[in-house]
């Protein structure tokens, strides 16, 4: 990881590492949830279990596909997905990068590689237009599995979540009860949610009223 | 024409109803009018009454391409107030108001006026402020106008979550005692019948295709009946005023949308007032009949298919369930939609127009019903007068040049 | 419930993934300095509100958060045709079946421009 | 043995009911017993219950008519608690279950007896249409006196008084092929589009699925025709590419097929949703359905006859009698005569010989009627009254005879002397209406055919109709129709269509029908008993023709003026026989009295169901911040701003006695006066801008300058619309050469983020530059007043010393061990540091703050607060200060109108039309009350003279207004007419109480004119 945690480019841009260097205790946007709303297990006979993958990396790319695709196979191994509302991963899954807009990804890596994501970035994009935001601290991810998790989805969001409409590899913002969020199906079986911040606690409140009769367990 | 009163009434059942006469005739059009009013509605035929009435102008032809109230006031809910925030609408609305109060007996037709009150709730803090500005403004404009308390607003509606737990608690609202709800059709009805007794021309399944137009001036109309002569024209067309500024060659800062309605299964006697909420964005009153009345969003987009988008519906309920959870066992009847012409500062125009003599009444938007009566008899006075009548005059199309907007969205922003 | 296609997710999305922006194509006057009163009204207020087919900008508020224009029947509430700002409508109340096909740019003779719309 | 005598008039055999099952109900306060399958209605029947409600206007003694959604009259009061009450159940519609429990709706003090009965009978005459428009208006002063007395006598239920206990909820579904009602068109239609491969849902509103398969007399491929239905039914359950809704309403036909319907889950089982397996199933369900293409195969209502004193209980639809019979082994009489114009009806007369009762005869309205069924009636015996029609019903709470004669339909006669036939029921049938709601929701109108007697639908683009909704009757071609409708729509879906293999069914040989409508009488109408067409709304032909006289022509007015069709039923038994009678009444024909529309929905679903879980807790989201916790558990007050939930102010509590809002406020203002505050603003919105072209764009969007703007530096900027009019506002941060940091009010951020959006995507496009919201991604702590540096400096490794981290400075470094940027603006006009870190680390900052602030006393404080001390400094709140009717100029903020910029920025063209440049705008300024103690009312009207009469001029109004406890005085900001050139000057306002307070107009700015205390 780079020595310097605050640069300007030479495009004249602010680039910031915001992970402190020392333990400090970081709380995820759904901590005041399960304090207050609590976590249900997981049963045997929970058919919806949805657990969080909290403190990512989650950063945003902006700018022409063909320049940042370059860039992004470079640094991470892997390009940018190439059609709309879809998603290409590592092999490990670990990484990945998401199709949101024309000119904009989602690029989510283990914590605590986002800065050095950014800086590898910058360096292959040189003077080329284009903008990376850190978003790690505004948003965490769900995963949802089990048998009625489709189910429980239908409730929640307009979008068609049959695999018909919703094959693995896709991914797309949506409306998600009176919110809204990225929900992406990496695999057959898991589904993931990017959920805002400020959102979080409503949409985890739904997911749970919604899943009660699926006997929805939270695995932590 | 034939006086309606509880006595007449008892006379002709003893007739078997037989000797009714028609409440209005079905002329032919004559070729030449000294006024045309376009548009069928209650404006229309209120500035036909008024016109008739007031100013002794009878040579009147109401042009109306389908039946006659068939519009947005056979599709309104029905409410009547008149406490608006600024000078000018609330000088408009409560001449009208004044008209409402002695309004069945004019017409010796029961229009039904309620004046059971209408409170708007506030549910933040810059609710409240809005509130309390509007009461203020209303009461040195002599409106009747209060501010309640949660605890005087529970006291009126027993029925309604007025607890803190809600989401968004009711904090407070403001009241207008003398405002209400009336019978829409029988207000169409009764100035058709009025108009009619006064020799007004009342010409349904008659449509305007065309204006004749000359040198800048208005001399008549062309409709699907043939031509008909007049130097005065008046377009109160609501949701269709667009199309008719096009064939007059001009444009109106208007858009029209959808708004939606809808009613539930008719039910005792259980909440006496309206109730409207502006945050949580519902309206809800109940008929004589029983139905609650219930008032959903205007849709984004411009709409003429007296249909609206489903999701306006769902909020809508989910905003009266949250203010009246007791009704989530009711049942939603019926739900439909009206056409209506919004201006950029929900105001209406009450105005001359590039062509001599050709003069609109429209974008009343969402608060075209309570003004019927006002509108008709200011702009009556507009087009006997060639001259916009003083409370009219603040509403010409010429405020979205010079920029004086009489803006109601902001702090008054209660549609409706 | 309106079925709305965007251009740049290329595929159907529900209505309450947008919002409405109003009338498409008006561009604000180059110099505004120059205008008077009453072309800069008309520039802020007037709009056409036509009874059938009208253009307007709608934008993917809870998707790609693009503008883009549509151009719909406002009777039927028919979509006929959804496209990228900076292009020009292929259905308009002169040609309510489709501009033939000499008038037509390359971008707009693309199927997509059409596909999936809904009826 | 036993049930058969509690049940009189159940049936030995036969019948979709289980017998084994003997369910207990209570209607009106008497307990009966019904089985498993029957609905409510054929419980009640069974019983011989003869009347169920009373009518809405003449409270006339009411029975059951119909077997379905057409039911007009059995509306009943559901529930035995008070939370499960449900009002206007249609006892047809509503599966019976033990332990259920009803009351008529409508009936005083019993609906046997019923006192308002008198008043219909004596007051009838006195209630023709649209009598309450007639009278009722002297003295003017008594409306709200007869309106009272009118609204308790109206009404159907009542609504419960207490939180429903159960919950709904919605499921979002697609598919290629929507199939609206299973019967033997839907169900062909489905298994078609099924085994083609495509996406299915099957819906049908009864409580199985087979619709008139399952009281039908015929065969397919030789067995009863419910074993067709149980064969294809169960193959579709196997099939995953269908969905198979049984007890779903499609309710809603909305734009581009999204179709709303409506799955009763719990209502068959319970009046409130039973526990399964501990867990309470939503008690029904909204299927919100986009498909592709929609395929309705909705059957048709039959049409009674309009007949005299055809709602005596006893008079019924020839098909519901066959229903009751064969579906739910229930012959609802023992004398039967049927009056018919056609041959299907005589179905009811087969169906009463079967079980065993007698058919009196049947009258047949056409002079020769032919057809196998009519052969069937003749080869059994029933006597047959052709070229005749029932006149009018004997008896008064029960059919006892049927007045008969022969009578020309055509010219409206009767032609024959009458006959009185003995007998308890009358069936009638005067055709078949097809079922077009849903098509007609579509906005398509639908069209009258002469053939079938009936309107057709219309279809738009992707909606295709099978069945008897188009008029094909015959079993045969609904199964054919279902089939070739269903490869339409695959076809139009790009699906090749599996050809289905139809079952062997009779055809039968059909005589043409009639049409009939209105009997003729020999009165007139007005004079003759009264005829019912709309009987939920009591309205007769007496009523459609008395309309008519009055000028009422259009069927809208007719219908408007009699109420016909506004009942929960929407008029399907009585819409077209209304428009006939109208008809004939104007001497038109039917199409061109108008056509029938209709409206979602198409029968009632409870708000509940449409609400869905949007409801209690759920009703709106809650946003909060990464310090919630913490201020929940510091007893916070919250504001709702947006849909942010913000600490309003911290009360304390001491000795069990918790604190004021006034006492709160005053404390932590002083506080942050005199030691150091602190307070969450995470909630302002945030914005990232990078690109070479960052600077050039905030320049056209904001009203100042940025063209200078260092890195390090920060500035305040207004944003107006093109209008002129102040739209936000916000201090934009200058974090690299091409790299800003905008903040926005807490509401407008999102509107915010869209409108950088809108311009650059429509106007500037050519501009390189991106936005993106990490409003989520930072917190932002404000640590303010004058102790605030030395507080920071304990947990920061950035150097604060004012010369180099100046006013309107930010800067980079740890706080807590937390990398951050700290920024030195000022909304309190105090010392201020607004720290932003990553919103995860944020607690962690926020608790170090507190854990180095005891010794300062380190106050939390709120958003009240915080306005105070804005208020204080004369900062405005875009929203609160301004209404979309405030231009920079008013507000006084002409140092932030950058007149001179090259680029005309947005709003800038507006300020110089004629009303903007008016010298009486209203202007912001301060206001003093002259009495100190006073707190003038925000929202209060300004006048220069209070002596003025109503209505008194009014020049501004107060728009924020505090008590200030370092001025120790009221004082409140205002926007006065000329305000700016008024300093000085006394100002009254009138207040609601009748007190007038005085006012002086001074500066805006009420504490630390020069500013000093920011900069120190």
């Amino acid at each position: 990881m780079s020595e310097h945690t605050s640069a300007t480019t030479a495009t004249g841009i602010n680039m910031y590492d915001v992970r402190p260097t020392t333990e400090v205790p970081a709380e995820s946007p759904l901590a005041w949830s399960y304090h207050h709303t609590g976590h249900p297990g997981v049963s045997q006979r929970s058919r919806v279990v949805i657990r969080e993958r909290a403190m990512l990396g989650h950063v945003v790319l902006r700018g022409g596909a063909i320049v940042l695709d370059e860039a992004v196979r470079q640094v991470l191994g892997f390009g940018l997905p190439a059609r709309p509302n879809t998603l290409n991963q590592d092999p490990s899954g670990e990484r990945s990068a998401q199709w949101l807009s024309p000119d904009e990804w989602l690029v989510i890596v283990p914590g605590g590689e986002e800065f050095s994501l950014e800086a590898k970035l910058r360096e292959a994009l040189g003077d080329a237009h284009y903008a990376i935001v850190n978003v790690s601290g505004g948003q965490t991810l769900l995963e949802l599995e089990g048998e009625a998790a489709t189910e429980l989805l239908m409730k929640s969001t307009p979008y068609d979540v049959h695999p018909a409409g919703f094959p693995v590899g896709k991914g797309v913002t949506t409306v998600f009860a009176k919110s809204n969020l990225i929900l992406r199906r990496p695999a057959e079986d898991r589904w993931e949610l990017v959920l805002r911040r400020s959102f979080a606690d409503y949409l985890y409140r739904w997911l749970l009223d919604a899943g009660q009769e699926y006997a929805i367990g939270v695995d932590d | 024409m034939q006086r309606y009163s509880g006595f007449g009434l008892a006379k002709h059942a003893l007739s078997h109803h037989e000797n009714w006469e028609r409440q209005w005739r079905n002329p032919t059009p004559k070729k030449q009018y000294d006024v045309v009013i376009v548009g069928g509605g209650g404006h229309g035929l209120a500035t036909a009454y008024y016109l008739a009435k007031e100013h002794g102008i009878t040579n009147v032809a109401v042009v109306e391409k389908g039946w006659l109230g068939g519009g947005n006031t056979a599709r309104n809910t029905t409410i009547v107030r008149s406490n608006y925030l600024w000078d000018e609408s609330a000088a408009l609305y409560e001449h009208s108001m004044k008209l409402w109060e002695g309004l069945s007996q004019d017409l010796n037709y029961n229009v039904m006026f309620s004046q059971r009150g209408v409170m708007n709730l506030a549910h933040t803090l810059q609710d409240m402020r809005d509130v309390q500005r509007r009461v203020n403004a209303n009461r040195l404009n002599g409106i009747d106008s209060e501010v309640l308390t949660p605890e005087q607003i529970q006291a009126i509606v027993p029925v309604m979550d007025c607890s803190k737990n809600a989401r968004y608690p009711i904090l407070g609202a403001s009241w207008q005692p003398r405002a209400g709800v009336a019978r829409h059709d029988a207000v169409a009805w009764g100035f058709a019948r009025a108009a009619d007794a006064l020799g007004v021309d009342i010409l349904q399944n008659t449509e305007v295709t065309g204006f004749k137009i000359r040198d800048g001036r208005i001399y008549g109309v062309h409709t699907n009946r043939g031509d008909i002569e007049a130097k005065t024209v008046g377009c109160v067309a609501a949701g269709n005023s667009g199309v008719l500024a096009k064939m007059a060659g001009f444009r109106l800062p208007l858009e029209s949308h959808p708004l939606q309605a809808l009613v539930s299964e008719p039910l005792k006697p259980v909440l006496d007032t309206v109730v409207m909420s502006n945050h949580v964005h519902g309206y809800i009153s109940q008929t004589d009949k029983g139905d609650l009345v219930i008032g959903a969003g205007i849709d984004g987009y411009n709409g003429y298919g007296q249909r609206g988008s489903y999701p306006t519906v769902e909020h809508t309920l989910q905003a009266v369930i949250e203010m009246f959870p007791i009704f989530s066992r009711v049942r939603m009847n019926r739900q439909w939609g009206g056409i209506v012409d919004t201006c950029p500062d929900a105001c209406p125009i009450l105005s001359a127009t590039p062509v001599k003599g050709l003069y609109f009444n429209c974008g009343w938007g969402t608060g075209g019903f309570k003004a019927t009566p006002g509108s008709g008899h200011v702009f009556a006075w507009t087009l006997a007068k060639n001259q916009a009548h003083p409370i009219a005059a603040p509403f010409s199309i010429n405020r979205f040049h010079t920029g004086a907007l009489v803006d109601e969205h902001g702090a008054a922003g209660v549609a409706h | 419930m309106l079925h709305i296609y965007c251009p740049y997710c290329e595929e159907l999305r529900e209505e309450e993934e947008f919002h409405p922006k109003g009338q498409a194509h008006i561009t604000r006057p180059a110099d505004p300095d120059a205008c008077s009163d009453e072309e800069w009204g008309d520039y802020l207020f007037f709009r056409d509100n036509p009874r059938g087919i009208h253009h307007e900008m709608w934008v993917h508020a809870i998707g790609c958060r693009k503008f883009f224009n549509v151009t719909r029947n406002t009777v039927t509430y028919e979509i006929l045709e959804t496209y990228p700002m900076g292009e020009q409508p292929r259905f308009t109340a002169e040609y309510p079946e489709g501009k033939p096909a000499d008038q037509l740019n390359d971008a707009q003779q693309e199927p997509s421009r059409q596909e999936g719309v809904h009826v | 043995m036993s049930q058969s005598l509690k049940q009189p008039n159940r049936v030995r055999e036969g019948g979709r009911i289980d017998r084994a099952q003997t369910l207990s109900f209570t209607f009106n306060g008497k307990q009966y017993q019904g089985h498993a399958g029957d609905t409510l209605a054929s419980a009640l029947l069974a019983n011989g219950v003869n009347i169920v409600n009373r009518s809405f206007k003449y409270s006339r003694p009411r029975g059951i008519v119909a077997a379905g959604a057409e039911e007009p009259n059995a509306l009943v009061q559901l529930g035995s608690t008070e939370a499960a009450q449900v009002p206007n159940v249609r006892a047809t519609q509503q599966a019976l279950f033990d332990g259920l429990v009803a009351r008529s709706t409508n009936g005083w003090p019993n609906v046997q007896r019923d006192v308002m009965s008198l008043v219909g009978k004596l007051g009838g005459q006195f209630m023709p249409p649209g009598f309450y428009y007639k009278t009722f208006m002297a003295p003017a002063s008594m409306w709200m006196t007869y309106e009272k007395v009118i609204r308790k006598g109206a009404g159907l239920g009542r609504s419960p008084m207490e939180r429903d206990p159960d919950h709904y909820d919605h499921l979002n579904q697609h598919c290629d092929l929507l199939v609206v009602g299973a019967g033997p068109a839907g169900l062909s239609a489905a298994l078609t589009a099924a085994r083609s491969g495509a996406r299915v849902i099957l819906c049908d509103e009864q409580e199985e699925m087979g619709g008139s398969l399952l009281d039908s007399r015929e065969q397919l491929d030789g067995q009863p025709a419910h074993h067709w239905v149980e064969g294809v039914v169960s193959e579709l359950a196997q099939m995953a590419n269908v969905t198979l809704l049984p007890r779903t309403t499609a309710n809603g036909y909305h734009d581009h097929h999204f179709v709303t319907l409506h799955e009763r889950r719990t209502e068959h089982l319970g009046e409130t949703a039973p526990l399964t397996d501990g867990q309470r199933p939503s008690r029904s369900r909204m299927h919100r359905v986009r498909a592709g293409q929609v395929l309705l195969a909705t059957g048709a209502h039959e049409r009674p006859l309009v007949y005299g004193n055809n709602d005596v209980p006893g008079n019924m639809t020839a098909g519901a009698v066959s229903t009751y019979i064969r579906r739910y082994g229930v012959v609802p009489g023992n004398k039967l005569v049927l009056s018919t114009t056609n041959d299907y009806a005589y179905r009811a007369a087969l169906d009463w010989l079967d079980a065993g009762r007698e058919v009196v005869a049947i009258v047949d309205a056409r002079k020769a009627p032919e057809g196998d069924l009519v052969e069937q009636a003749r080869v059994r015996g029933v006597r047959i009254i052709e070229g005749a029609a029932v006149l009018e019903a004997k008896g008064s709470d029960r059919v006892t005879g049927a007045r008969v004669a022969t009578i020309d339909a055509e010219t409206f006669k009767v032609t024959g002397s009458s006959d009185t036939l003995s007998c308890d029921t009358i069936a009638s049938s005067g055709g078949y209406s097809p079922a077009i709601h849903l098509a007609s929701h579509t906005g398509a109108r639908p069209t009258w055919n002469d053939e079938i007697l009936g309107f057709v639908p219309s279809l738009v683009k992707g909606v295709h109709a099978a069945g008897s909704v188009r008029g094909f009757h015959q079993l045969a071609d609904g199964l054919a129709n279902g089939c070739s409708a269903a490869a339409e729509a695959l076809s139009a879906l790009g699906f090749a269509a599996t050809p289905v293999e139809l079952p062997q069914v009779n055809t039968y040989r059909q005589g043409a029908a009639c049409a009939l409508y209105q009997v003729p009488h020999e009165k007139p109408t007005l004079r003759g008993p009264k005829q019912f067409v709309d009987m939920q709304n009591d309205v007769t032909a007496a009523a459609i023709e008395l309309a008519t006289r009055e000028g009422f022509e259009s069927i809208e007015h007719v219908k408007r003026y009699t109420a016909m069709g506004f009942g929960t039923d929407q008029g399907k038994l009585g819409n077209i026989n209304g428009m006939a009678i109208a008809a004939r009444c104007l001497g038109k024909t039917i199409p061109e009295v108008g056509t029938t529309v209709f409206r979602p929905n198409y029968t009632p679903v409870t708000f509940g169901a449409i609400v869905g879980r949007h409801c209690r807790d759920l009703f709106d989201p809650e946003r909060y911040t990464a310090m919630h916790q913490w201020h929940v558990e510091q007893g916070a007050e919250f504001e709702d701003v947006g849909q942010w939930k913000r600490p309003w102010y911290f009360p304390r509590t001491v000795n069990g006695k918790t604190e004021s809002m006034h006492d709160a406020v005053a404390r932590e203002c002083l506080a942050v006066r005199q030691g150091v505050g602190i307070l969450d603003a995470s909630t302002l919105g945030k914005i990232d801008i990078q690109g070479p072209d960052a600077r050039e764009f905030l320049g056209r969007v904001y009203t100042n300058k940025w063209a200078k703007l260092a890195p390090g530096r920060v500035r305040y900027g207004l944003m107006c619309k093109d209008d002129g009019m102040l739209m936000d506002d916000g201090t934009t941060s200058c974090l690299g050469e091409n790299h800003f940091l905008m903040t926005t009010t807490t509401g407008g951020a999102a509107g915010v983020m869209e409108w950088l959006e809108l311009w650059h995507q429509t106007e500037w496009p050519d501009l390189q530059v991106y936005f993106n919201s990490v409003t989520d991604h930072w917190a932002t702590i404000t640590v303010t007043g004058p102790e605030a540096r030395k507080l920071l400096a304990e947990i920061t490794d950035i150097d604060l010393d004012r010369e180099t981290f100046k006013f309107m400075d930010w800067r980079e470094g740890t706080v807590a061990d937390v990398p951050a940027r700290v920024f030195r603006i000022s909304f309190t006009g105090e010392l201020s540091f607004e720290i932003n870190v990553q919103a995860n680390y944020a607690l962690h900052v926020w608790k170090t703050l507190f854990a180095h602030g005891e010794k300062y006393d380190l106050t939390p404080y709120g958003t009240e607060t915080m306005h105070v001390l804005r208020a204080e400094k004369g900062l405005i709140i875009a929203g609160q200060e301004t209404d979309g009717s405030v231009t920079p100029e008013d507000l006084g903020m002409q140092w932030a109108v950058g007149y001179d910029k090259p680029f005309p920025w947005i709003g800038k063209r507006a300020l110089t039309r004629s009303d903007t440049r008016r010298v009486d705008r209203k202007q912001m300024v301060g206001l003093m009350p002259k009495d100190p103690s006073v707190v003038l009312e925000e929202g209060a009207q300004i006048v220069f003279d209070p002596d003025h009469a109503i209505p008194m001029p009014m020049v501004g109004h107060v728009t924020s207004s505090y008590y200030s406890p370092i001025l120790e005085s009221g004082f409140a900001l205002a926007v006065i007419k000329g305000g700016h050139q008024r300093m000085g000057e006394i100002v009254y306002l009138p207040m609601v109480d009748g007190k007038t307070h005085a006012a002086e107009i001074v500066s805006p700015v009420f504490y630390d004119p020069k500013g000093e205390r920011q900069h120190v």
